[in-house]
């Protein structure tokens, strides 16, 4: 059955009442990026579909340390606006300037790995999500969002409406390696923050993405770093620590024996150009 | 060299097709619509390799815009081979699936109908009732006793040479004594290559339009590489006059080989002449990638008898053809690639043997360097491997190996237009690589040096 | 853990047309009352440029301007056979066929010319400019548009001409292979500089460089074209096209572009070449063929620069990082046996 | 599935089409309005032979529905190519011989064409990075960097900074 009604609600209420009106029947998309190829094959048949683009959760604004995104921003505009290097540096290593002029920054979270680039960044920055549904607002960390391989916590009437986050106090480092170096899924993905004072790191976050059903945070490994100094020994025992943390899958690009071996080699990657940019401040 | 005055020929004058392109005016095959056209779609099979037990359409006939289905009964002469043309048989590949389906992807039924869309869905909603066999992927396991047999004649190989009143399992070249010279050698080197299958991706997927016209013939629009093989072929599988169809052609979006098969045609004129309506039937990218020919895969086995001085005095190689499913253009190739496989040098005894194997994949075909780009893989890799065994610099290997004008070569043709030493010395020029004297005296004309004028 | 570089080259021949011969292309040429001459073929044009090379051939044999000729092809009510183009055979097969048919035009042409300049037709030539001239006396000449006009309204002639060629069809011997399966050879040496991560097996090419000898190039630029791009096609098949991602399990099969991956604008390295032209006996003004080698002796010689930076033979395309950090691994390994 | 009217400005004229919910506008331009510069490559956005600029900005047209360009100025190939002659690009293209079978070409020129807009003089690697999204298969690339940067030349001039 082809598509009876694509929506395109001008407001967030709108854009509520159908979801509250079809619940699960209805497919929610952003900038089409991930649904449309698989509607345009016939793998997908959705009947009643929504799209986002004109409901105005674009806003991207800054206040009391933190930054909020609203979950329809393009990831062009992240890459060209963004206040925090880290997100505009996994923009730019997502897709193509034609795909991220459509793309967004909530339909991210939603991309099956090993796409989902930007994702990686926003839960290494300790990202928050805003939900909105029927009863009102309510916000997970992202780290908490996935619950497995395209499933979260999201209630059936509920929405992404906002990525929100605090301006990184720290250093990031953000490496994606793929098999060409543009518009190409990920082997593996690695995006890290750590804050670093007196020489020893006080605070570390460092999220994986393309090794797992989603993105991870690796807290074993982020706590092999916390307390210590920024050394060659705790980067590759951190390294080590996270390619024990992740879950591989194997696919068209790389197996998971392969990416498994490329966990350690790119977190510590990652994590010297923070030690190399540390040593040099 | 010849000096000729010439005009034109050596000018770099612009593209005749070039302004259509920068303009986007220029007419391919997808652009190509008529009013009441409708459009194909086909059902493909799951799994790489199962007996056909039932096709059920009714659930696809309920769809709005569904105009109708055709299977392999609807097909005049549903068994084929792309090369009968030339002389290569047996035919033994379904247009439309009959009791069993040999690769993923094969075509099993089409439905034609009145938008894509209807047609995807309406083709979505065949129900093929499928028993699934054991499958074998890998050209050696296909050849042994216990694979499953792909073919009605009851091997997994072509048969060569029954022209001749022959059963040969592979194209054989025997040029002297390989035996005797690896006796002889001072080093023997060994190496085993692989190529992967690899699909042409051209930006523009296979297609045609088939147009009915009044006077009882069919336009068919096409983006084949070949329009009278294309037209010939359909002609025979549908049972009608050749004269009956009528190709136009010429603008391509891209071939490299992949648009030489003749797939799409065939059954879109078939649905046209069924429905009395323009048909389409064009490639999805998916289908282009998982489902067209590809260049098939080659596996190579060398031995080579090599001299303390460099020369290589014998080279035996066993060559195996992964032609997937169905010979398409493979069992073609694997001539020439025995042609080739010995490489640009005179080796004075060779033994070759070249099979086209069959197995579960989606049939190889025709690319860009048909069956000498794994030849020449396999050779140059091989040749830096014998200079590394026996401490000789590469350059210097081929050089003394190389294939002078005079020489005969292991098809026994006389070399009459070799270049290679000049060619070598050329590149070696472009990147600083020096070359000692005893090379750069050497030449494609006089094996023992001097000038060729 | 470094990074390698590595240098590696090839030396390759290739063969023009198909494999055993038997595979014709004819064309026809008319000229029409305006001095065009139109040749005609069934032949397709897959963006090499067949129809611009054609039109160049045709130009040159008939000795009228290039803007003189037109294209008609592809179309199977109105063209000749041709048998297709791949096997490089296009601008060998069709060319002579052109050539031939050209030849024809000619001699009407001149007979023409010799009526209306009342000289001998072995006197006459043509100055590619769009005149036949009397040789010596260049101010004695008829431009094509008056002599097309002449042959028809006057002398009731057809300036046309028909071409044909065919390398008879070749047997092969079954107990020795012995055939004929070239109609000329083409030839190729390629340089490749890699870059070598032996952390992870990554492989970047710096830069593929390459003589060919391909007879006679009859457009320099397109010929460039195909260099160009089947250099970087030859790069993809050494490092990462494949349909069977775990040959020769059919599994994880691309779908798209997405996963089956062909190199984008940033993955080209360096492509530079010189081109030779040792006119071949049989092709068309000398030619050769240059259409699909382009893209074969770029795959042994990254593979063989691959070994000279890190020293593993990766014998199985393509030569994916994984597939040589295994062998990295492997070479470590029996490093760490022989120093025990 | 009522079919529903989208306005929209094509290529500088308002435009009206009726079409069934969720059509791409790949299917607008080249089924319904016969525009067929814009290619259909893959239909997965991966190949970048449909970009058209949607309001000056590079978007793939196989995965955007039409009602979302419901008044937007969409441009097509069409729209730049002058009733006589070519666009400057398109010159560039065709002088540089940076087109072969020409299917990814249309694709090429609006990229460039916004680019050019945003970065009069875009360096190598702009150049490539902005064309990341459009495969070639034919030409390897190095003729169609040229066409672009010849393109910057012949819209501003050759004499300023490269």
């Amino acid at each position: 059955m082809s598509v009876q009604n694509y929506y395109l609600p001008e407001s967030l209420g709108e854009a509520l009442e159908l979801l509250a009106r079809y619940g699960p029947d209805l497919l929610v998309i952003a900038g089409g990026t991930v649904a449309m190829p698989l509607i345009n094959e016939g793998v997908s048949t959705p009947v009643q579909v929504m799209g986002l683009r004109r409901t105005g959760l674009d806003e991207m604004a800054r206040s009391n340390g933190n930054v909020k995104i609203g979950a329809t921003t393009t990831l062009t505009r992240l890459l060209e606006e963004s206040p925090v290097p880290l997100l505009r540096t996994a923009a730019r290593n997502t897709a193509a300037w034609t795909i991220r002029n459509m793309g967004t920054v909530g339909g991210n979270l939603f991309s099956p790995p090993p796409a989902g680039d930007v994702a990686v960044a926003l839960l290494a920055l300790d990202a928050e999500v805003t939900l909105t549904g029927s009863g009102g607002e309510r916000v997970v960390p992202l780290a908490r969002f996935w619950t497995g391989f395209m499933t979260n916590v999201m209630q059936a009437d509920e929405l992404v409406t906002a990525i929100t986050l605090p301006v990184p106090t720290g250093k990031t480092a953000y490496i994606k390696y793929g098999r060409k170096q543009a518009h190409t899924p990920a082997v593996v993905t690695v995006a890290a923050h750590l804050v670093v004072e007196g020489g020893r790191v006080q605070q570390a976050r460092l999220a994986l993405g393309a090794v797992g059903p989603h993105p991870l945070r690796c807290p074993q490994a982020e706590a092999v770093l916390t307390g210590s100094e920024l050394s060659e020994d705790a980067i590759t025992e951190a390294a080590q620590t996270a390619a024990g943390e992740c879950d591989p899958f194997t696919d068209a690009i790389a197996s998971e024996w392969y990416r498994r071996k490329m966990v350690p080699v790119y977190v510590a990657r990652a994590l010297r150009q923070i030690a190399q940019e540390e040593a040099a401040s | 060299m010849t000096k000729q005055l010439l005009n034109v020929v050596g000018q770099s004058v612009h593209r005749r097709d070039g302004m259509g392109h920068v303009t986007g005016r220029t007419t391919f095959v997808d652009d190509i619509q008529f009013r009441d056209m409708l459009y194909l779609k086909m059902v493909r099979s799951p799994v790489p390799h199962a007996r056909i037990r039932g096709i059920d359409f009714s659930e696809a006939e309920k769809v709005p815009g569904f105009v109708r289905a055709l299977t392999h009964r609807d097909v005049p002469k549903n068994i084929y081979t792309i090369l009968c043309l030339i002389g290569v048989g047996p035919d033994e590949e379904p247009v439309l699936a009959e009791d069993r389906v040999l690769y993923k992807g094969e075509q099993i039924a089409a439905v034609v109908a009145e938008s894509e869309e209807a047609a995807v869905e309406a083709a979505s909603r065949v129900v093929v009732d499928l028993e699934e066999l054991p499958a074998v992927f890998d050209v050696e396991e296909a050849l042994k006793p216990d694979a499953p047999v792909l073919k009605p004649w009851g091997t997994n190989y072509f048969i060569y040479d029954y022209e001749y009143g022959q059963s040969n399992p592979c194209r054989k070249v025997r040029f002297g004594d390989v035996e005797k010279a690896f006796a002889e050698a001072d080093y023997i080197v060994e190496g085993r290559y692989q190529m992967s299958p690899i699909e042409h991706a051209p930006t523009e997927t296979t297609g045609c339009v088939v147009k009915p016209e009044p006077d009882g013939r069919y336009t068919v629009y096409t983006n084949t590489q070949a329009l009278f093989f294309t037209l010939d072929n359909s002609a025979l599988i549908l049972n009608i006059p050749f004269n009956k169809l009528h190709f136009v052609g010429g603008t391509v979006g891209g071939g490299f080989g992949g648009k030489v098969d003749v797939i799409v045609e065939p059954i879109a004129i078939l649905a046209a002449m069924k429905t009395g309506r323009p048909v389409k039937y064009v490639f999805s990218r998916e289908e282009e990638m998982r489902c067209s020919s590809t260049r098939g895969a080659w596996r190579m086995y060398f031995k080579d008898g090599v001299m303390k001085d460099g020369r290589i005095i014998a080279r035996k190689v066993t060559t195996y053809a992964d032609a997937g499913a169905y010979n398409r253009h493979t069992p073609y190739a694997v001539t020439k690639h025995a042609a080739n496989v010995a490489g640009p040098y005179s080796i004075p005894n060779v033994w070759i043997d070249a099979y086209c194997v069959y197995t579960n994949r989606q049939p190889g075909s025709a690319m860009r360097g048909f069956g000498v780009t794994p030849a020449s893989f396999a050779v140059e890799v091989q040749m830096d491997r014998i200079a590394h065994t026996i401490g000789m610099d590469p350059w210097e290997l081929r050089f003394i190996n190389a294939y002078r004008n005079g020489d005969v070569r292991p098809h026994r043709k006389v070399v009459e237009d070799a270049t290679l030493i000049e060619t070598m010395k050329a590149a070696a020029q472009l990147v600083g690589k020096e070359l000692p004297e005893h090379l750069l005296a050497m030449n494609s004309w006089d094996r023992e040096g001097g000038h060729h004028g | 853990m470094a990074k390698h570089r590595g240098v590696g080259m090839a030396a390759v021949n290739y063969p023009t047309g198909m494999n055993l011969g038997g595979d014709p292309s004819q064309a026809l040429i008319h000229a029409t009352t305006t001095g065009t001459f139109v040749i005609t073929l069934s032949s397709t044009d897959l963006g090499q440029g067949l129809k611009t090379v054609i039109a160049q051939i045709g130009a040159e044999a008939l000795g009228v301007p290039f803007e003189n000729v037109l294209i008609d092809t592809a179309d199977t009510d109105t063209g000749p056979h041709c048998m297709g183009t791949f096997a490089s055979r296009a601008t060998h097969r069709v060319g002579n066929a052109v050539i031939r048919a050209a030849e024809e035009a000619r001699k009407v042409m001149f007979e023409v010319a010799s009526e209306e300049l009342e000289v001998a037709p072995e006197d006459l030539e043509t100055d590619g400019q769009g005149n036949i001239r009397v040789k010596g006396s260049p101010e004695h000449s008829i431009n094509i548009v008056d002599l097309a006009l002449a042959a028809h309204f006057k002398y009731g002639k057809t300036i046309s001409g028909r071409g044909m060629y065919i390398k008879p069809k070749s047997e092969v011997d079954p107990d020795t292979g012995a055939m004929d399966p070239d109609s000329t050879e083409a030839h190729a040496c390629t340089v490749a500089e890699v870059e070598v991560d032996d952390e992870t097996g990554e492989v970047k090419v710096l830069s593929i460089k390459s003589a060919y000898e391909i007879g006679r190039q009859v457009n320099p630029k397109l010929v460039e074209g195909q260099i160009q791009g089947g250099s970087l096609m030859g790069m993809a098949h050494a490092l990462y096209e494949t349909t069977a991602p775990y040959y020769p399990a059919i599994d994880h099969a691309p779908g798209g572009f997405n996963e089956y991956i062909v190199p984008g604008p940033q993955d080209q390295p360096e492509i530079e070449s010189v081109v030779l032209e040792y006119p071949s006996v049989n092709g068309p003004f000398g030619v050769k063929g240059v259409g699909e080698m382009t893209a074969n002796s770029p795959i042994p010689a990254i593979i063989n620069a691959i070994h000279d930076a890190v020293g593993v033979w990766i014998t199985e395309l393509p030569a994916t990082p994984e597939k040589i950090l295994r062998a990295l691994e492997e070479k470590r390994k029996e490093e760490e046996r022989g120093a025990e | 599935m009522k079919p529903k009217i989208v306005s929209f400005t094509l290529n500088g004229r308002p435009v009206d089409v009726m079409v069934r919910p969720m059509t791409t506008l790949q299917n607008v331009l080249r089924r319904q309005l016969e525009l067929t510069a814009t290619k259909a490559g893959c239909r997965q956005g991966s190949c970048g032979s449909c970009t058209v600029l949607v309001n000056g900005e590079p978007m793939a047209a196989c995965l955007l529905p039409i009602e979302d360009v419901e008044g937007q100025e969409v441009l097509t190939l069409e729209g730049i190519t002058p009733l006589h002659g070519l666009h400057p690009i398109q010159e560039a293209f065709f002088e540089n011989f940076a087109v072969q079978c020409g299917y990814c070409t249309p694709g090429m020129i609006m990229v460039t064409k916004a680019l050019l807009e945003r970065e009069p003089r875009p360096d190598e690697a702009t150049i490539r990075e902005a064309l990341s999204g459009n495969l070639c298969r034919c030409t390897g690339y190095q003729a169609i960097v040229q066409a672009v940067t010849d393109a910057a030349d012949r819209l501003h001039g050759n004499g300023g900074v490269s």
